[in-house]
């Protein structure tokens, strides 16, 4: 009861506070008003000088990675859309990054994201947890960031290129066995809980990132998916140690060998990649 | 020798009477034809017994065919009758032994044969035999494009290469039209005209004759007779080639594909005049045509129509001296213009 | 697959299924382009000459990697059951294909099949086999009338505009 | 759905066969509707101490069955029913805004004010667009994401 008075007194203040502010404000538009007016009055016709264009300078921006990498929502998707479409939000994607760090991060990274929240104390929430999914492509890609907090395990889906993000800082920058984490869910919670005080780890700006080979326990079944099926290619998990060799056996019933041959599912990116790179490298050093 | 002279000593007479007592176009027209239709009674009747000889053809697809074919009767048409309906629609030109033949004249020794068509590998021979019929086609409608009262004198056909862009056809008109300059909807006309003939798919019958019987068949037109002594003098065998194509009988220097059908888009561009000559104001029609199957798109017709407008320089020396600025400063003939000069349809 | 009207108006679901499932359909294909590349011309049913055609074309791709490739000779050892032809494959098919990227294929309609089921008919080929040609060769002669027309408007066209450019000079 | 129904199904044989199992063995559903099972996150007694049958949403207060944060269910708990407030669920909502590993409530009273006196989890801080309903609620909260 003592916290909820605490709270409410909290948040009267600062409701206070906006009213003075508002206050401030409204003082000083009506007094602004009447000293243009007499400058007006001297007879020298005011020159309009535009003010000075704020220079952005980032502090943020940390140093460059010398690695060559392309952030995987570069890459368009196989379809029949127009492929101006994504070149123009090639641009628009770049121009944010110009704006806006967005660092090299894989599945498996641990991120901490500022975001800015109308509903959060001091108007901005931080967040930390494990990269588990990214997804989507050009504008509208997203990433997801897991942590388990007080027990409760809790998943945030960014939007990479939204204008709410204030700072995406990494924490630890790996790679885990798979390129989707999204079994974390059903894997024991010591595996996906982060500390929110956590250090940034160092991390060399060359040479390849470090493999995690961490395998993961998890909890007894059902899980949300079955991942012991060979359509996800699972191997950050101990399946010895949940699965019997006859339930493993048993989902190999619904493997595709042919799959690996079928030359027209195959979509080779690597050309588009290189020139999608050095696209985006000429954008970001204009 | 002697007889040509008393040949052409009677001619002029004929000619001197003959303008005038002043016969209709038609008339004159009818009396050729008719003339013509004699001649070939008399050389088809040269062959009273069938004979027979042998036509090896040779072509894509007809290597080892031998036809045995009627001599003095069969055509190189005859022996495309028998091979297929293509073959009969198709050939323009025929080659015997190596020299080219029209398609329907008769046959009169066992030879090798190729029917040319305008899809050859080399169709150049075809293409100037096209060139050549055209500019007699476009000859045989001014001749009968014009009212009676106005006289029309074919010259000789000029041979022009296809890559000029048009084919011509001399001509001199009747001294009273001397400043007439046709219009559009003149040439328009004129264009109707020809694909009317083209529409009746006329063909063109050829006749070998001596001089002195084309001279009889052409004996109202000085100037003829003057083509058909040089075409005479030129030739090695002596002998002048009569084509007639319905009524219109026509000379030619040499030989003119198949029948009339074979044009499919014909235009008559213009009629520029040329200058004043040997027969009075010389005139040259200038055309453009193409053959079925090798139809141009309108966008590439256009452009070539309109080169086919500018006047064809003739490549020979023989014309240098008829190239003089246009007479239309010659208006002292005063003409009846609100009459206008063509025949009605 | 291709577009077609039929793919249009069926909603999205543009997948030609063939076979008795995913994997019956891939061994269908598989002996397809065997006997391809055995014969290097055969006659299959339109649906199925239309879709080995993709893979025949990817398959030479491969092949062109060069037979110290890992993954080309692996493609080739699925694709080719019976194996004598995989020697084929890359000694006798790529360097074929040298010079073209694309379009090693050449798929023509046949009448329908009579005796069994009218059922569409295709013959498939790779191109430059040494059979004689599915369609007889287009002759586009230059010395036609109308190229001779052309030939002759291009020849005073280039003569006009180098006066004109004469003229402009001096 | 199916899972849900196959479990249903065999929970019911179950239950016919031995009259003792009573706990479920499938997951909850992501969505919060008509018998999804759910999570209590305060500290009210009701809502913590065991009972053999899980709290399951016999009512959503909505115009299409579904409930999301901030919307109010009607549960069955205990053998009576209750009010609750939705603080969080697994089906992934909007955009930046958080996701849990379970369809988390907090038991209300009618007039609106909280059963318990503290909130164990963390609570969408989207929750507070709608201050002035669940200022209370909001007050007891521990933690926001």
């Amino acid at each position: 009861m003592a916290a909820c008075l605490r709270r409410t007194g909290e948040v009267l203040g600062s409701l206070r506070v906006l009213r003075n502010i508002q206050q401030q404000n409204e003082r000083f538009v009506s007094t602004s008003f009447p000293r243009h007016a007499a400058s007006r009055g001297d007879g020298q016709p005011p020159k309009f000088t535009p003010p000075p264009k704020p220079v952005i300078v980032d502090k943020t921006q940390s140093e460059e990675s010398l690695r060559r990498f392309l952030s995987p929502e570069f890459i368009p998707p196989r379809q029949r859309s127009n492929p101006v479409k994504f070149s123009m939000e090639r641009k628009d994607m770049i121009k944010r990054r110009k704006a806006f760090n967005i660092p090299e991060f894989y599945v498996g990274s641990v991120l901490a994201v500022t975001m800015s929240d109308p509903y959060a104390s001091g108007n901005s929430s931080r967040f930390v947890g494990i990269c588990i999914q990214r997804s989507g492509s050009g504008l509208g890609a997203t990433f997801i960031l897991r942590n388990v907090i007080d027990h409760q395990g809790v998943e945030m889906c960014y939007e990479l290129y939204n204008p709410r993000l204030q700072k995406i800082e990494v924490l630890k920058l790996e790679k885990r066995l798979d390129d989707n984490l999204m079994y974390l869910r059903d894997a024991l919670p010591e595996y996906s809980t982060f500390n929110f005080d956590m250090k940034p780890i160092p991390h060399s700006l060359s040479g390849d990132v470090p493999v995690n080979q961490l395998k993961v326990r998890m909890k007894p079944k059902p899980w949300s998916k079955r991942w012991e099926r060979p359509k996800f290619n699972i191997q950050g998990i101990r399946f010895d140690l949940c699965l019997t060799e006859e339930q493993m056996a048993h989902a190999q019933k619904w493997a595709e060998p042919w799959h690996q041959y079928d030359m027209l599912k195959e979509y080779d990116t690597s050309s588009l990649e290189e020139q999608i790179l050095q696209e985006v490298q000429k954008g970001l050093a204009k | 020798m002697s007889c040509r002279t008393a040949c052409q000593m009677l001619q002029r007479r004929l000619t001197s009477t003959a303008a005038a007592t002043r016969l209709s176009a038609a008339e004159v027209r009818s009396q050729r034809s008719a003339l013509f239709s004699k001649e070939q009674a008399r050389q088809r009747s040269l062959y009273p017994r069938i004979e027979k000889i042998e036509v090896q053809m040779e072509g894509p697809g007809l290597q080892g065919t031998l036809l045995v074919m009627n001599k003095g009767m069969s055509t190189p048409h005859s022996c495309a009758r028998h091979l297929t309906e293509w073959h009969v629609n198709s050939a323009a030109l025929a080659l015997v032994d190596g020299k080219p033949w029209h398609v329907h004249r008769p046959l009169t020794h066992s030879c090798s044969m190729t029917l040319l068509t305008f899809k050859d590998n080399d169709p150049q021979l075809v293409n100037q035999a096209y060139w050549r019929s055209c500019s007699a086609l476009l000859g045989q409608v001014l001749d009968g494009a014009f009212k009676d009262e106005f006289s029309v004198e074919l010259l000789k056909i000029p041979e022009v290469p296809v890559t000029s862009g048009a084919f011509c056809c001399d001509l001199v008109l009747d001294p009273q039209l001397d400043s007439w300059k046709p219009s559009e909807e003149n040439l328009r006309s004129f264009t109707r005209e020809a694909h009317q003939l083209i529409h009746k798919d006329l063909p063109w019958e050829p006749l070998e004759v001596l001089p002195s019987v084309a001279l009889e068949v052409f004996s109202h037109s000085r100037c003829k007779q003057q083509e058909v002594e040089e075409l005479a003098a030129e030739s090695s065998s002596g002998t002048v080639t009569l084509y007639r194509c319905g009524e219109h009988v026509l000379l030619s220097g040499g030989p003119l594909v198949a029948r009339t059908g074979l044009c499919y888009q014909y235009e008559v561009a213009a009629i520029h005049t040329v200058g004043e000559g040997q027969w009075g104001l010389h005139r040259r029609a200038q055309g453009l045509s193409l053959p079925t199957n090798l139809t141009a798109h309108h966008t590439v017709w256009r452009k070539l129509r309109r080169r086919a407008e500018k006047l064809v320089e003739l490549p020979t020396s023989s014309t240098s001296e008829t190239v003089t600025p246009p007479i239309t400063s010659q208006a002292e003939v005063e003409l009846p213009q609100t009459t206008p000069p063509l025949a009605q349809q | 697959m291709r577009l077609s009207f039929r793919a249009l108006i069926s909603h999205g679901r543009v997948a030609r299924r063939m076979g008795l499932g995913p994997e019956s359909r891939i061994n269908m294909l598989r002996c397809i382009l065997t006997g391809l590349v055995r014969h290097e011309r055969i006659e299959t049913t339109r649906a199925r000459a239309d879709e080995v055609r993709f893979y025949a074309e990817k398959l030479i791709d491969y092949a062109k990697k060069g037979d110290t490739d890992e993954k080309s000779m692996r493609m080739a050892d699925f694709w080719l059951t019976e194996k004598d032809l995989i020697p084929k494959l890359f000694k006798v098919l790529a360097p074929r294909f040298e010079n073209q990227s694309t379009g090693y294929t050449r798929m023509a309609r046949i009448p329908n099949r009579k005796n069994l089921d009218r059922a569409q008919m295709a013959v498939l080929e790779y191109k430059g086999n040494p059979f004689p040609p599915l369609f007889p060769e287009k002759r586009v002669s230059e010395f036609s009338l109308i190229n001779q027309l052309l030939k002759g408007y291009r020849e005073e066209k280039a003569q006009v505009a180098a006066t004109k450019t004469d003229s402009q000079t001096p | 759905m199916t899972l849900l129904n196959l479990a249903g199904t065999i929970l019911t044989q179950m239950t016919r066969l031995s009259h003792s199992r009573a706990f479920s063995v499938s997951t909850a559903a992501a969505a919060i509707q008509k018998l999804t099972r759910i999570r209590v996150v305060d500290n009210s007694p009701l809502g913590n101490t065991p009972y053999h049958r899980p709290p399951r949403v016999i009512h959503v207060y909505t115009k299409n069955g579904v409930g999301k944060v901030g919307d109010k269910v009607l549960l069955a708990i205990k053998g009576q029913k209750k009010k609750a407030v939705i603080v969080g669920h697994k089906m992934p909502g909007e955009r930046m805004t958080p996701r849990f590993d379970s369809n988390n409530v907090v038991l209300i009273e009618e007039n609106g004010n909280p059963t318990g006196t503290r909130i164990k989890v963390p609570i969408p801080s989207h929750l507070r667009k709608m201050e002035g309903e669940y200022s209370k609620l909001l007050a007891i909260a521990n933690r926001f994401v």
